[in-house]
């Protein structure tokens, strides 16, 4: 609650806050199928309509409702963003946890590994794995987390490290506490701050990937909408219907901001060096 | 004498509404040419904001002054009031009629720059010497500061010179155009106390020559002794007593300078030091450390071989009784922390032994040790509650979290003076000196017979300072506790030894009886660190500057030091011989 | 030094792990060199006919054996044979290279240039509206992904102005400058406008945190002024992340940038890669990762190269 | 789907582009013709190469015995005549004594016959080795003559040579083992320099023996983006330009300075059932599913009407009137009687493949057609694949349903031989065969008179419709766009660029 309070009393944290909240409601609105049309439902005698009262921001090529697809799209990145950002957070803070913990030949090891991923362009790799395994949902979600894993695992080791060598810890080895205790109880815990704002920010980084996945066509798969996908399907009807660009451009523009200003507030808040800098 | 400085009812606050929140409330002061003012406190007394006012560089901090009128006569005779300055004339002033050093020499000077650029600069800014005139005057400035081959530390990165030396170029640097005030910012707290010893001699010194008016701020009133001649104690904001150094020291008027003056542990050279404690020889010791041995490897080179070694702790032997307090007692470096961890098991040692009554201890942990460790503030685990915190080492040791062990913590709690309802709050919502008592409840929960205690009141206010020993030595004596007392503040040790060993270079040169070492030290080193503690007692005493440094630990691989020679100076105090 | 040496170590091991992967996951792509030669033609071939493609393309030995002859045949500084181009590999990167290289300078300048003045300005405004108005800009340029700054900008340009890029034959700067930054000019702002965003945002709170650094208020107790400050006492040290940052964007920038060079239709790294994986093209692949990788590496080793001239705490070893 | 494949995977990247002028236009060489195109060219060795980019690229620098004009009538290339013995069983060629190869050799007997043994050779590899293996042997009376002998009587055979897979090359450079590496033909133009996916520098070849070329050469880049294309054209950076996206080809006409040439193409939209799968294997099942897609609905919406509906035979004077086909016409009544006849009244779900981006439409076509199939209750399931992930699998015959453009040709027996005679190559990707099939083809392939053999194929397509294995949808358009000021351009319906040799710029 108090964190809630803290968010909604900074600036961006205010703005960030409100767009991923509605953000969330229409993602929800989107995946439950709770749309003003169904969302593939094809009105072939109204193609390409221009925004009215009832299709709020036109149709497509085949006579869909964008708002709804657009509803819909929104629920699908979110699905991915979600899932990819669970995927990587957690793989991520084990493999950086346990570097920072065991050191020497595992820390080793698992720092060179993420070095390679690091060193390939993350849409060069995310587009290998998706060759590998075919285009898709999960595959696109598979290739996010990839991709972002050394991320978290890098943001993970560091504060690891210097928390390992805090006096709690070495009190904790004074009592002679299990390893299992230090790792979850005061490392883990005391990543916890940097972690929800690496997720926040990850949420963004995220939904900027499947964009850009979808629009090459190896994200979300058709008829199911997602907003690169969306922006994809415009490109040549841009001068015709330029609603079906400029709608999924700026909900892509908006999330993303909402939850990149959400980080920001939320670091802003947990980070205690910034926090210590008015006092 | 004209008044140099007049400040009058100076009123700060901080933030987007500074009136709400006042730091300083309605200060005043005068201060004369060559004089020097001491301004005491405690943190949060506002000493400091006071004096950032004065050149204004509060601004940048985020205050304002809100009140008040700070008058200073200009070289020129022409009176400015600072507080109404616009920031063009406030450069002009800072610096060349305004010098100041802060309190932490390392982060003060620029890193990425040159110390000679960073004196030279003075001398661009307020002098216009160019070229090699700002060079050579620049040299002059690191000579003037008794720094040694001034000529090639000019070129040295601040990283590349110690703490004591970083002060020195500091000290340079504010005085490079002889401002005609200087404002010292507690500069000798991150310092060790020989090397306190060494800044505070200089400082005398210089103030001498150039006669320049000085504003002192410090915490420990005992440093005001050797330099004052005025003292302005300050409480919450507000300057509760001032007066000439005598008047202050000897008769203070205000409870809180009492206090200060009395409850504070202050040196005294072992007239303070304590007498309950007999030490009987046969008894088990609570510790026995045996030929204690630590070194750290040194890497380099291409492919990483070892170089040598750090000899920190170098054949350390004491033996620690039950109801005994064994002060360690030396500088940074000394390796005085190492031996603390080594014997908890966080440093491996090289070599030794330790044993306690219950046996030697090999790798795993004595729930008979526990530690208390110097900064209260990290060695709780801030997302923890204080219920978890007390329980870790009851689950650590394998047991289980029962109502017994409650019934435990809350009596623990309130032995250490903290309140019932603690157990449900996060260590943040408790002080510096609430969160050490914290620590020292959970060290008591496993009933040990020994306690470590790494400095572990140095990061407290010096008020709390007194309120921590007292507990500890009531807690010694109701649970028979061995302390293990390590500090580098000799007046701390005084009050809580029952016997000290000096340790330098990670070798200890001297061990004995707390009051025999402290009123008569026989080793170099220990005489040189006693005599560097400030004290009341010592009023404008002089200090001789030395500029020797501690030697370097690292040894070539394979090297033994060799065997120490001691020499007996009493029934419980021997100091090793010296070349 | 050590750190250095380390990084200098780990370099041909993160290498051959790239190598490895690449190598794997090419061939872990369903369909090969034949299809992607021949699509549904390849339907028509015998089986005798397919071993003597297969034999053709070097895709009839065992994995193991095809990895440790390129990987020799590395060694000697040769990526290979791309049978799409019947060229070594080496030379094909090294024609789409300066494109991708001038584009990754180009956006790089773009980012600096507006970036760090923008960021510092910022600074030296915290919390006022100017601030305010940066890091709002700043936070809608890193939000926007690059494909919609691309798409964005052409649409505005053609709709309010009536620009459009030169979008024909790529034209070497050399061989005519003016025709070349023309087109340039438009794929470097777009990629320039996300890092540009990045560096206003790292050079802020950079210069921010340093601006309360203990040095920084020393300087302004000798007297020094506000500028002086800023530029000299501050921005050395502040440079430091802004370095780090672009460090790794223009190491990411070398890679090609696929989206980009596709919408301007550039003939940059980023498309070779995307179209030897489409071709199946393994050799051309793994010596394009392999370049782009090894790439990346020495921009981060330069990078700390530029550290240690930046920061003498690095030079001399901290605490030396 | 045949030739008409292309890393079309990359179109996801793209934008609309509207008027304006080019930043800085410089002119080029004065009379080549800048070009733009999508794909290039994946390699040079015309005897391999079967992308359509690739030939596209070949027809310009190889030549065969014999080309289609844009009638599809068989016209002279390399050879100024030829006859078939009255048995069917003899093919001979006489070859233009003035024709060279660019080296200035000229084109003997000699090359054709080591030409073709290469192509037949299995080590070649071709592809196209297929369509020619009813050479039984080739002979070279006189260095201007050349005779095929076959085993069988192979009428088909002509047409199949008017390919550019059957392209005459030098027997020295054969011998060498320089095809494919180095292109040395005897056609219209010489290729100068090729940074393949990035651009290709032809120049006229001053001794072709077909006659004066209009431009001294042609500069073709690579822009890898049908809009990027457009832009070009409208920046004028670019005098004539390959078009593959119908959405792209009408807004060409809207810019009053260029010019969009539009010819029907051979190659056809189709929906391939699987019938070796349940429940595909019903005919009632396929049946149903032709009856329930309305054709004109598919075109108009996935490729904006550029089209026309069609059968299986694409090519002039095969064509027939649609309407007479089965279930041309949508009819849901009639597709949920033999849904329910079948047994799936309640209909069933089924996965079709399509390949992203090849053709431009496919996403969209699968998306139209699965709406409708929906209202039979058919839940189909789209499967977007990258080109080559879907060319292996529809090799393997590996799908329940595939969206597909299959390329056509001019002679109905090459085009369906590989997929509806048991013995053809693709038979196991068609997974579909009858005796009358079988029997219908055969006798295509051996009749010699054309009124005969458009009856033989009228009963033919009359017959596969009705089977229904796949659900033929429409033929779309060739496009390329030009600037007013190119004139002369000829287009085929094969597509072919042959037709540049006429064009001038003014």
């Amino acid at each position: 609650m108090s964190m809630l309070r803290a968010i909604f009393s900074h600036p961006s944290g205010r703005i960030g806050g409100t767009i991923v909240v509605i953000y969330v409601v229409v993602a929800m609105l989107g995946m439950f199928g709770i749309t003003p049309h169904n969302p593939l439902q094809q009105y072939r005698i109204d193609r390409l309509h221009a925004p009215s009262m009832v299709y709020w921001m036109g149709t497509d090529l085949f006579g869909r409702d964008v708002a709804s697809r657009l509803m819909k799209g929104v629920g699908q990145s979110f699905l991915v963003g979600v899932s990819a950002v669970a995927l990587a957070s957690i793989a991520g803070t084990v493999l950086g946890l346990t570097a920072a913990w065991f050191g020497k030949a595992w820390d080793g090891i698992v720092m060179r590994v993420m070095d390679v991923l690091l060193a390939f362009p993350a849409i060069l790799l995310a587009l290998l794995i998706i060759a590998v395994a075919g285009p898709g949902t999960w595959t696109s979600v598979a290739a996010i987390a990839i991709v972002y894993m050394p991320i978290f695992t890098r943001v993970v080791r560091g504060p690891a490290l210097s928390i390992k060598s805090r006096e709690f810890v070495d009190a904790a080895r004074t009592f002679g506490s299990s390893r299992r205790y230090i790792l979850t109880h005061h490392l883990l815990l005391n990543l916890v701050a940097p972690l929800t704002v690496q997720v926040t920010l990850a949420l963004a980084w995220s939904l900027l990937t499947e964009a850009g996945l979808s629009f090459l066509g190896l994200g979300t798969q058709p008829p199911s909408s997602s907003l690169g996908l969306m922006l994809a399907d415009s490109r040549n009807l841009m001068e015709t219907a330029p609603w079906l660009l400029i709608f999924p451009a700026i909900t892509i523009m908006i999330s993303i901001l909402g939850f990149n200003l959400l980080g920001d507030a939320l670091r802003d808040i947990l980070d205690p060096k910034t926090r210590s800098r008015t006092a | 004498m004209t008044s140099l400085l007049s400040v009058s009812n100076l009123r700060v606050g901080f933030g987007r509404d500074p009136a709400r929140n006042e730091i300083v409330k309605g200060v005043s002061f005068d201060l004369a040419a060559g004089e020097t003012l001491a301004i005491v406190g405690e943190s949060g007394s506002g000493k400091s904001v006071t004096a950032l006012s004065i050149n204004r560089l509060v601004d940048f901090g985020g205050g304002r002054i809100i009140g008040g009128s700070i008058k200073l006569t200009r070289a020129d005779e022409s009176i400015l009031d600072i507080t109404l300055a616009k920031e063009p004339m406030l450069e002009k002033i800072r610096g060349s009629e305004i010098g100041m050093i802060f309190q932490e020499p390392m982060t003060s000077l620029n890193p990425v720059l040159s110390i000679g650029t960073q004196i030279e600069e003075s001398f661009r800014l307020h002098r216009g010497l160019t070229g090699r005139q700002a060079i050579a005057a620049a040299k002059d400035a690191l000579d003037r500061v008794r720094i040694p081959d001034a000529a090639r530390r000019l070129k040295y990165a601040p990283n590349q010179l110690s703490g004591g030396m970083l002060q020195r170029v500091m000290i340079a640097t504010a005085l490079a155009c002889n401002p005609r005030l200087l404002i010292a910012d507690e500069p000798t707290t991150a310092l060790d106390v020989t090397v306190q010893a060494q800044i505070m001699a200089l400082l005398g010194e210089l103030k001498r020559e150039t006669g320049m008016a000085m504003i002192f701020i410090t915490h420990d009133i005992g440093l005001v002794a050797g330099i004052a001649d005025k003292v302005m104690v300050m409480q919450a904001g507000q300057a509760v007593e001032q007066g000439a150094l005598g008047e202050v020291l000897d008769r203070p008027q205000h409870p809180y300078t009492q206090h200060l003056l009395s409850a504070v542990p202050h040196f005294e050279s072992g007239r303070a030091a304590r007498t309950d404690f007999t030490r009987k020889e046969k008894e088990t010791p609570a510790l026995d450390v045996e030929g204690l041995v630590v070194r750290f490897k040194v890497k380099g080179g291409f492919f990483s071989r070892a170089q040598g070694s750090v000899h920190a702790v170098e054949n350390v032997s004491f033996k620690l009784m039950p109801g005994e307090t064994l002060a360690i007692v030396g500088e940074s470096g000394s390796g005085k922390s190492t031996t603390a961890r080594a014997i908890l098991g966080l440093v491996r040692p090289t070599r030794g032994s330790f044993a306690t009554h219950m046996g030697s201890i090999a790798d795993a942990t004595d729930p008979s040790v526990q530690m208390v460790f110097q900064n209260p503030y990290a060695s709780l685990n801030p997302r923890l509650r204080v219920d978890s915190i007390l329980a870790e080492p009851v689950i650590a040791g394998g047991g289980r979290v029962t109502a017994e062990t409650r019934e435990k913590m809350k009596a623990l709690l309130k032995r250490v003076g903290l309140p019932e309802d603690s157990l449900d709050r996060y260590p943040h919502q408790f002080s510096g000196g609430q969160r050490q008592r914290l620590c020292i409840a959970r060290a008591l929960m496993l009933n040990p017979s020994v306690v470590v205690l790494d400095e572990a009141v140095s990061a407290l206010d010096v008020s709390v300072q007194a309120k921590v020993l007292e507990l500890l030595v009531d807690l010694q004596k109701e649970f028979g506790l061995a302390y293990l007392f390590v500090s580098h503040d000799m007046a701390v040790v005084e009050r809580i030894a029952h016997r000290i060993a000096v340790l330098y270079a990670g070798q200890i040169v001297e061990i004995g009886d707390a009051a025999s070492i402290l009123s008569n030290p026989q080793h170099s080193y220990t005489k040189r660190l006693i005599s560097a503690v400030p004290s009341i007692d010592r009023r404008n005493q002089r200090f001789e500057i030395d500029t020797r440094q501690v030697p370097s630990l690292v040894r070539p691989p394979g090297y033994e030091p060799p065997e120490a020679q001691w020499r007996e100076f009493g029934p419980d105090h021997r100091a090793r011989a010296e070349a | 030094m050590s750190y250095l040496a380390r990084r200098l170590l780990t370099f041909p091991l993160v290498m051959l792990g790239v190598s490895i992967l690449v190598f794997v996951a090419i061939r872990m792509v369903p369909g090969d060199a034949i299809t992607a030669m021949l699509g549904t033609e390849a339907g028509l071939l015998t089986s005798a006919q397919r071993a003597a493609l297969a034999a053709y393309f070097g895709i009839d030995q065992p994995i193991l054996v095809q990895y440790w002859k390129w990987l020799l045949g590395v060694f000697q500084g040769d990526l290979g044979i791309s049978v799409t181009h019947g060229k070594p590999v080496l030379s094909i990167i090294l024609e789409r290279f300066p494109l991708t290289l001038q584009l990754a300078l180009m956006s790089m300048c773009v980012a600096l240039a507006v970036g760090l003045p923008a960021g510092i300005f910022a600074a030296t405004r915290n919390e006022k509206l100017s601030d305010l108005g940066v890091r709002i800009f700043a936070m809608i340029g890193q939000s926007t992904p690059n494909f919609v700054v691309g798409l964005l900008l052409i649409y505005a340009l053609s709709a309010g102005f009536g620009v459009l890029p030169t979008m024909g034959e790529f034209t070497p700067f050399l061989t005519d400058p003016l025709r070349n930054l023309g087109q340039m000019i438009l794929p470097a702002v777009t990629l320039g406008f996300a890092f540009a965003a990045s560096v206003t945002r790292i050079s802020r709170s950079a210069m921010l945190d340093v601006l309360s650094d203990d040095y920084v208020r020393t300087a302004r107790s000798k007297g020094v002024p506000k500028m002086s400050v800023i530029w000299r006492h501050a921005l050395p040290n502040a440079l430091i992340p802004v370095v780090t940052l672009s460090g790794v964007e223009f190491g990411y920038l070398l890679g090609g940038a696929v989206l980009v060079e596709q919408i301007y239709a550039l003939p940059g790294l980023g498309r070779l890669v995307l179209e030897a994986i489409l071709q199946r093209d393994y050799a051309l692949v793994q010596g394009c990762v392999l370049f782009i990788a090894f790439n990346f590496l020495v921009v981060n080793l330069l990078v700390d190269l530029l550290y240690v001239t930046l920061d003498p705490r690095i030079r001399l070893g901290e605490g030396g | 789907m045949g030739r008409h494949f292309s890393t079309k995977f990359l179109s996801g990247l793209a934008l609309a582009v509207t008027l304006g002028a080019a930043g800085i236009a410089v002119p080029a060489s004065a009379a080549s013709l800048k070009m733009a195109w999508k794909q290039d060219a994946t390699g040079l060795d015309p005897h391999k190469q079967t992308a359509f980019s690739s030939i596209r690229l070949l027809e310009l620098i190889y030549e065969p015995l014999v080309r289609f004009d844009k009638n599809l009538t068989i016209v002279p290339a390399l050879a100024t005549s030829w006859e078939f013995a009255p048995d069917a069983k003899q093919l001979t060629f006489k070859l233009n004594p003035a024709a060279k190869f660019q080296d200035g050799k000229p084109v003997t007997a000699a090359d054709v016959k080591a030409s073709f043994e290469r192509i037949l050779d299995e080590k070649t590899a071709a592809a196209a080795r297929a369509n020619y293996l009813s050479i039984a042997s080739i002979e070279t009376p006189d260095d201007k003559t050349v005779v095929f002998k076959l085993s069988q009587p192979d009428v088909p055979l002509l047409a199949a040579m008017a390919s550019i897979n059957a392209s005459i090359v030098p027997a020295a450079e054969i011998a060498a083992g320089t095809i494919g590496t180095k292109a040395l033909g005897s056609g219209p133009f010489k290729l100068d320099n090729w940074v393949p996916n990035s651009k290709e520098t032809l120049s006229a070849n001053k001794d072709w023996a077909g006659g004066k070329v209009g431009i001294d050469g042609i500069d073709i880049s690579v822009l890898p983006d049908e809009t990027a294309i457009l832009a070009a054209l409208r920046t004028k950076q670019v005098d004539f330009a390959l078009i593959n996206d119908p959405l792209v080809a009408t807004l060409v006409p809207k810019e009053t300075s260029l010019v969009l040439n539009r010819t029907p193409v051979l190659a056809y939209h189709v929906l391939q059932m699987n019938p070796s799968r349940k429940p595909m294997d019903n005919l009632a099942v396929r049946q149903a599913i032709s009856c329930a897609i309305d054709r004109q609905d598919v075109l108009d919406t996935a490729s904006v009407g550029e089209g026309r509906v069609t059968g299986p035979l694409t090519m002039p004077g095969y064509t027939s009137d649609t309407s007479t086909l089965f279930c041309y016409k949508k009819d849901i009544a009639k597709a949920k009687k033999l849904m329910a006849d079948a047994g799936f009244a309640n209909g069933f779900s089924a996965t079709v493949i399509a390949a992203n981006g090849e053709p431009a439409t496919a996403a969209a076509e699968a998306q139209v057609i699965q709406s409708q199939l929906a209202e039979i209750g058919v839940k189909l399931n789209i499967k977007m694949m990258e080109l080559n992930v879907y060319v292996d699998a529809w090799l393997k015959g590996d799908f329940d349903m595939a969206v597909a453009l299959n390329g056509g040709r001019a002679d109905p027996y090459p085009m369906y031989n590989r997929y509806w005679t048991k013995t053809g190559n693709l038979q196991k990707v068609a997974n579909y065969s009858d005796d009358t099939l079988d029997s219908l083809m055969q006798k295509g392939r051996v009749e010699t008179d054309p009124a005969k053999r458009k009856i033989i194929f009228a009963d033919f397509e009359k017959h596969i419709v009705e089977m229904a294995p796949w659900v033929w949808l429409y033929t779309s358009y060739n496009y390329t766009a030009q600037q007013k000021t190119v004139s002369g351009f000829e287009p085929t319906p094969e597509g072919s660029l042959f037709g540049l040799t006429k064009v001038k710029l003014n």
